[in-house]
């Protein structure tokens, strides 16, 4: 216990060191002379911990969760994966009470809450999406937002060819051609195990975005407008935002269907083998190379589709909306919520689209610690490295994907 | 009548390593044919480049008079061929039911629009392969765990698992990569009632194995391998007294 | 059975979650203003003393008794000069339902946003987006209290080829809808002029090192530089153009209006010129404005000016009104004149300043001059 | 278009570019050659450098009022030490227990952690960039000598010396030192070398320490080299350094340094021969093409499945 409590100290110490500089010290600059010197700037960092003291509040809720994990268990489903579909011939009663519910509150949400719902189902979309090649198949992609944007710049690229495009005719063709354009990605780079796979879809989705950012079609870095014939028409009765929000909830509860009903499935058998055991899996007679660019396609697809509704809501897209750190954050949605099982993704979608906005427009929060939406991302960050400290396997998702994604050998 | 598994003068190298060298094997339906031989002989690696795995370097392989050599581990499978792995490779995270139905994939008429809506054919389909894999793991008597993960399985139970999984993809010919190792002679003496039963079925099988006792009671035709070439061929009783064999086993006499 | 319900439940906190954050307490008592603008990122000092300055308009009126007889709460929000977090900026901020916005700053993120409000009406005055796109929308609802790009770059571009008598000038710009445009301007006044642009690119906005473009631009005897884009690479480039031993004249738009720029140049920058409005320092009607900022936040940026201005236009627009709604107040608007720090004001029918007042600026002793 | 051979000074800025690329790849690449995972943070690690640097620059001329040359070598060596500090607690905290997760773990934990550093920087210190003392760069900055009518100055010289003595000296280490034979033991096989005596954890340990420094030496000389330092410069050179450890091979130190290198030049070729607003377009399409047609960089080895 003793050597515990001493490498705590010890590392407090030494964090305390190391972040010395930049909490208690500023930096004058003397113009004239480019000199430099430092002065005591206390205030600095009594402003960064006292911004953070409401942190404390989340502290508390992880040491929580952390001691009662073991509890945790029955919140997961009894059967958490894939059952021949024999077994779940059964439909439970609670999914179009559920559905109900979620269409109705259209009428009772305020604007405001609708357009959180929208970006919320639009990431929830996404990360299903990513689920199908990271969760199921297990092949690792980190450039999944090229796949959004590409949806996204289809429709907003036609639309200035072809004056007066509906929005609606849009949907199948942007599905159809995102999945294409996963599968040709896919072609070349599904012999890569593994992290090289991660690499060359991190590097697609760059050399994407800087496309995007050169081309004249797609007016470089200044992004496309939607013309207003081609934007979201409403349906007769609701505004435009009501619309949105039932589009979006339509694809979601659709999308939720069918890759439910795939994942069940013998072709959903059969990526689950594969991420668990490629060999074995392919020794079994399953085409590998297939099956993945089948994931790869659709997940593709399901991404192109969610980048189009954006677009619709939106009616603005521009190149960094391929960027990084929107993989990283879909990416987060998946591994945070649990990887593979779909309803950990949609709650894990839930909390890191919704922790960062509860924290910057709650009330309380806010007369408590005027600056602390400033540091809503510091926070972010660290819950998803306690998260992952805490509970690898991620919040539904059970201990036994703790091994299941190998590094190569 | 061509035999059902037919190599000719396969070899594969490592780096400068010849792993296998040369080999002849013929394999006739409903036959169990036996390799042994010392550790690092290349056993594994003939099962390997049989199934697909590895792509031999020099000669062929046919399976039923088609040449095999080239093609990938699903087409072989695909074709009758099924096999075990030495070191078990299951699929941990799936129970037990649901890696012998990972078995039937290819067997599936896999129509997409089927699946999303679940048509009456899709379904019959679905209950048929569930009955078939109740009925695997009834043969290889793992009734109880039927829905246990794959990883929580006991040892045994995890290499009979393998043969169920493999059961499922209607093989003609099984490739069993050491089934009893590890086990007591208990255990053993089931696993040669199993591979009996399988015979039973009409299957032919090739065991890699080091039991002498279970190789001796059940094969038909052995082939010893040492340093990759092999050195026997014949009835367990012909092996038996080879003198190559000895001298392998047991060092050369001086 | 006690799964499904799980979920369900689950389902249901999860819609009142949504309910709760999105919330927005109903108060009668004030009036919502939207301020949006580029506060963090390589433009948030000129951005941020922008939203500065309109703050201490807000906290003056609110001193005053506020508009209309109800105080005035600026709903401040960040666009971190991304045209993408802009629209969402937007969306939110019509969600939150603001009578009128100020913003943003960059034009990139004022063309899509303005679509978003122009949607709903809303009126909105920019007082740093110079893009002549912006207002050539044809938005009714939309106004600009700076200068106009395509004046900006014909002054430029004029002095370039009249006063210094060039012929062959480099134009480098950032990709955005402002360096661009400015960069097209300059290009367009100094050929038409008889000049001839023999270097004519684009750089990333991340892009800091600019040696590889210099040494093109040297390669091919250009006798100026024109920057189309922010301090932040500004200064960067001008170092680098020095160090690379040129002293060809750096030219740029009122991007690089920013003390900033005159920190990481160097005490010894020389032969830089800047376009940019009005001198306030000297004006006597900026005094008490610029007091009050310096009290507060220390050295204001370029562009304070032009947030307090905006945000006081917009507050006696909303007063002669006399009413929130917003095609009043854009009536207002288009038909009044109004007086600002910078001199009197009024819009013509695009919304733009009927008469732009900007000068070259240079720099002398580290500071910016107005050019003799 | 012009086919005409590129002037010298667009040469010698992407060396100089490429030599910083090369040594910031070397910490990704260490780690993926030892623990088999992409250090996101690693990049975040570079920033910090350079702003302990300035930092130091500032607490030696206002407590000890050392000079220009003694003040800028002290406070390198302080960079390195905090990015080492950084670059440990990056260890301890993100990876040490997550090291037999599945390999997405410690992804999303440096994730997380980038997203900590990155937002610390800008909350603590600025949200702009800031400048690097011109006192300190501007001697350097004087034109060491003119070849062809472009100007070398001192501090270019400085970064491709500094670059690639650095390299040559860790090569040096890994090939031939007892803790290099530790380090490349471990990376081969953890439980073996933890068997024979090695001490698995202060190996790593180590490898991030190493990295870290040599991250450090880097983000000095980028924001001398630019006059300035922002709390973003972490993502984007952090990302062309990893393209460059990717494209030379992940895990193979050469490779880093020659990725680093290609890098460097084709940006800045690219600026020559086609326009400045394509040259990140060009290196990533260049990145692509090398991954398929061999998957694992230019100077990776093929490894055979294990059956």
């Amino acid at each position: 216990m003793p050597t515990r409590y001493r490498a705590l100290i010890l590392g407090l110490l030494g964090l305390g060191f190391i972040t010395f500089p930049f909490l208690w010290l500023g930096l004058k600059y003397n113009y004239a002379t480019g000199a430099i010197t430092t002065v005591w700037n206390g205030a600095n960092g009594i402003k960064f911990f006292s911004n953070l003291l409401i942190a404390f509040g989340f502290v508390a809720i992880l040491v929580v969760t952390h001691y009662t994990n073991k509890y945790w268990d029955w919140m997961r489903p009894v059967k958490h994966t894939l059952h021949p579909v024999v077994e779940i011939m059964e439909q439970p009663w609670w999914k179009p009470v559920a559905m109900l519910i979620v269409l109705s509150a259209v009428f009772f949400l305020s604007d405001k809450s609708l357009d959180l719902g929208v970006q919320l189902g639009i990431y929830i979309l996404l990360a299903l999406g990513l689920n199908i090649t990271v969760g199921f198949t297990g092949l690792l992609v980190l450039g999944y937002a090229a796949f959004f944007s590409f949806g996204a710049y289809i429709f907003a690229v036609c639309q200035q060819l072809i004056p007066g495009l509906q929005w609606w005719i849009a949907f199948p063709f942007v599905f159809v051609i995102g999945g294409l354009l996963g599968w040709l990605l896919g072609l070349p780079c599904l012999r890569l195990r593994g992290d090289y796979l991660a690499i060359v879809t991190l590097g697609f989705a760059e050399s994407f975005k800087e496309l995007l950012s050169n081309l004249k079609i797609t007016n470089g870095d200044k992004g496309i407008t939607l013309s207003p014939a081609s934007m979201l028409q409403p349906i007769p009765g609701l505004t435009q935002i009501q619309t949105a929000y039932i589009v979006v909830a339509v694809f979601l509860f659709a999308s939720l269907f069918f890759i439910r009903r795939l994942y069940n499935s013998p072709i959903g058998r059969a990526w689950v083998a594969i991420r668990e055991d490629e060999i074995a899996a392919n020794s079994m007679g399953i085409d590998v190379v297939k099956l993945k660019l089948l994931a790869f396609a659709l997940s593709a697809g399901v991404g192109a589709l969610s980048g189009l509704l954006y677009i619709l809501y939106a009616s603005f897209i521009d190149p960094s909306s391929a960027a990084f750190d929107k993989s990283a954050m879909v990416l987060a949605m998946v591994v945070l919520g649990g990887i593979g099982s779909i309803y950990g993704v949609m709650l894990g979608a839930a909390l890191l689209y919704l922790i960062p906005e509860f924290l910057r427009d709650s009330q309380t929060i806010q007369s408590l610690s005027p600056h602390f939406s400033d540091y809503r991302l510091l926070i972010f960050g660290a819950i998803m490295v306690a998260m992952m400290l805490l509970r690898p396997q991620g919040l539904l998702g059970s201990h036994r994907h703790r091994h299941e994604i190998k590094r190569d050998t | 009548m061509k035999a059902l598994l037919h190599t000719s003068r396969l070899g594969k190298t490592f780096g400068g390593l010849k792993a296998v060298q040369s080999i002849d094997l013929t394999v006739e339906s409903n036959q169990v044919f036996s390799i042994i031989g010392p550790n690092g002989a290349g056993k594994t690696t003939l099962f390997n480049c049989l199934s697909g795995i590895y792509t031999a370097d020099q000669g062929d392989v046919y399976f039923e008079g088609i040449q095999i050599t080239h093609l990938r581990p699903h087409q072989i499978c695909h074709l009758g061929l099924a096999r075990t792995f030495q070191n078990i490779r299951l699929f941990p995270g799936l129970t037990a039911l649901e890696n012998v139905m990972v078995g039937q994939f290819h067997r599936r008429s896999l129509q997409p629009m089927g699946i999303l809506f679940k048509s009456r054919n899709y379904l019959n389909e679905e209950a048929v392969g569930y009955e078939a894999a109740l009925e695997l793991l009834d043969f290889v008597g793992l009734r109880d765990a039927v829905n246990t993960g794959a990883r929580n399985l006991a040892y045994g139970l995890q290499r009979r698992l393998e043969i169920a999984r493999a059961l499922a993809t209607s093989p003609r010919i099984l490739l069993l990569d050491e089934p009893a190792a590890g086990m007591n002679p208990n255990e053993a003496a089931e696993m040669v009632d199993l591979i009996q039963r399988l015979r039973g079925r009409g299957l032919a099988i090739v065991l890699i194995e080091h039991h002498m006792k279970v190789v001796m009671q059940i094969s038909d035709r052995i082939m010893v391998l040492d340093h990759g070439e092999t050195i026997s061929t014949g009835t367990p009783e012909e092996v038996r007294n080879d003198p190559k064999v000895i001298a392998a086993y047991l060092g050369k006499e001086s | 059975m006690q799964r499904h319900l799980f979920y369900t439940l689950l389902l249901l906190i999860a819609t009142f979650a949504i309910g709760i954050t999105g919330c927005a307490k109903k108060d009668n008592n004030t009036i919502k203003i939207g301020v949006a603008g580029v506060m963090t990122g390589p433009d948030g000092a000129i951005g941020g003393a922008m939203i500065n300055g309109t703050q201490i308009a807000i906290e003056e009126w609110n001193a005053k008794g506020g508009v209309l007889g109800k105080k005035i709460q600026g709903v401040v929000r960040d666009d971190e000069g991304r045209p993408e977090k802009a629209v969402s900026v937007a969306r939110e901020l019509i969600a939150n339902q603001v009578v009128a916005v100020i913003g943003n700053f960059n034009s990139g993120c004022t063309i899509p946003s303005s679509q978003i409000y122009n949607q709903v009406k809303i009126v909105q005055i920019t007082p740093g987006s110079t893009n002549p796109q912006v207002t050539e929308q044809g938005f009714t609802h939309l106004f600009r209290i700076v200068g106009r790009d395509d004046q900006q770059g014909s002054i430029a571009a004029k002095f370039m080829r009249q006063k210094l008598g060039l012929t062959k000038i480099a134009i480098l710009s950032d990709k955005t809808a402002y360096g661009e445009g400015f960069a097209k301007e300059v290009q367009n006044t100094f050929t038409a002029d008889g000049g001839q642009v023999v270097v004519y690119d684009g750089v990333p906005r991340t892009e800091l090192d600019f040696r590889a473009n210099i040494a093109v631009i040297k390669k091919s005897g250009a006798q100026a530089l024109l920057w189309g884009g922010m301090y932040g690479q500004s200064g960067p480039l001008y170092l680098q153009l020095r160090q690379a031993g040129l002293d060809i004249p750096f030219v740029s738009g009122n991007g690089t209006m920013d003390p900033n720029f005159l920190d990481t140049a160097g005490a010894n920058a020389t032969n830089v010129y800047v376009t940019f409005g009005p001198d306030y320092e000297n004006l006597p009607s900026a005094q008490p404005f610029l007091q009050k900022y310096r009290a507060r936040f220390g050295k204001e940026g370029a562009f304070s000016v032009y947030g307090y201005d905006a945000a006081n236009v917009l507050f006696e627009a909303i007063e002669a009104a006399g009413t929130t709604d917003a095609d009043k107040i854009a009536e207002v608007m288009h038909s009044k004149t109004f007086n600002t720090i910078l001199g009197s004001v009024a819009f013509n029918e695009k919304g733009d300043l009927k008469e732009s007042n900007d000068i070259l600026w240079t720099v002398k002793d580290a500071k910016f001059v107005p050019a003799p | 278009m012009n086919l005409s051979l590129p002037p010298p000074d667009i040469l010698l800025g992407g060396l100089v570019r490429g030599s910083i690329y090369g040594l910031v790849a070397l910490g990704y690449t260490m780690v993926y050659g030892i623990l088999g995972m992409i250090n996101f943070a690693h990049g975040e690690i570079f920033m910090i450098g350079m702003f302990a640097c300035i930092y130091a620059l500032g607490f030696f001329s206002t407590y000890l009022g050392t000079g220009v040359a003694t003040s800028l070598a002290l406070s390198a060596f302080v960079a390195m030490i905090f990015s080492a500090g950084f670059g440990y607690a990056n260890e301890r905290i993100a990876y040490r227990k997550l090291r037999k997760a599945h390999i997405l773990a410690p992804l999303t934990s440096a994730i997380g952690l980038s997203i900590i550093l990155q937002n610390f920087v800008w909350l603590t210190v600025s949200k702009n960039n800031i400048n690097f003392p011109r006192l300190y760069s501007e001697p350097l900055n004087q034109v060491a000598f003119t070849i062809a009518g472009a100007h070398c100055n001192y501090l270019q010289l400085l970064v491709l010396g500094t670059a690639v003595a650095l390299m040559a000296l860790l090569y040096f280490f890994i090939l031939h030192t007892r803790l290099g034979i530790a380090l490349r033991a471990t990376a081969q096989d953890q439980l073996m070398a933890g068997l024979v005596g090695i001490s698995v954890n202060k190996t790593i340990g180590l490898t991030f320490i190493v990295g870290s420094a040599l991250a450090a030496i880097a983000g000095v000389m980028v924001s001398m080299y630019l006059g300035v330092a922002g709390y973003n410069f972490g993502y984007i050179w952090g990302l062309k350094a990893f393209t460059a450890a990717v494209l030379g091979g992940i895990g193979n130190i050469p490779g880093a340094v020659l990725g680093g290198f290609i890098i460097g030049m084709t940006e800045d070729v690219t600026c020559f021969y086609v326009d400045a607003q394509w040259r990140n377009c060009v290196t990533f399409i260049i990145l692509m093409v090398v991954l398929i047609l061999r998957p694992r960089g230019i100077l990776g080895e093929r490894v055979a499945d294990k059956v």
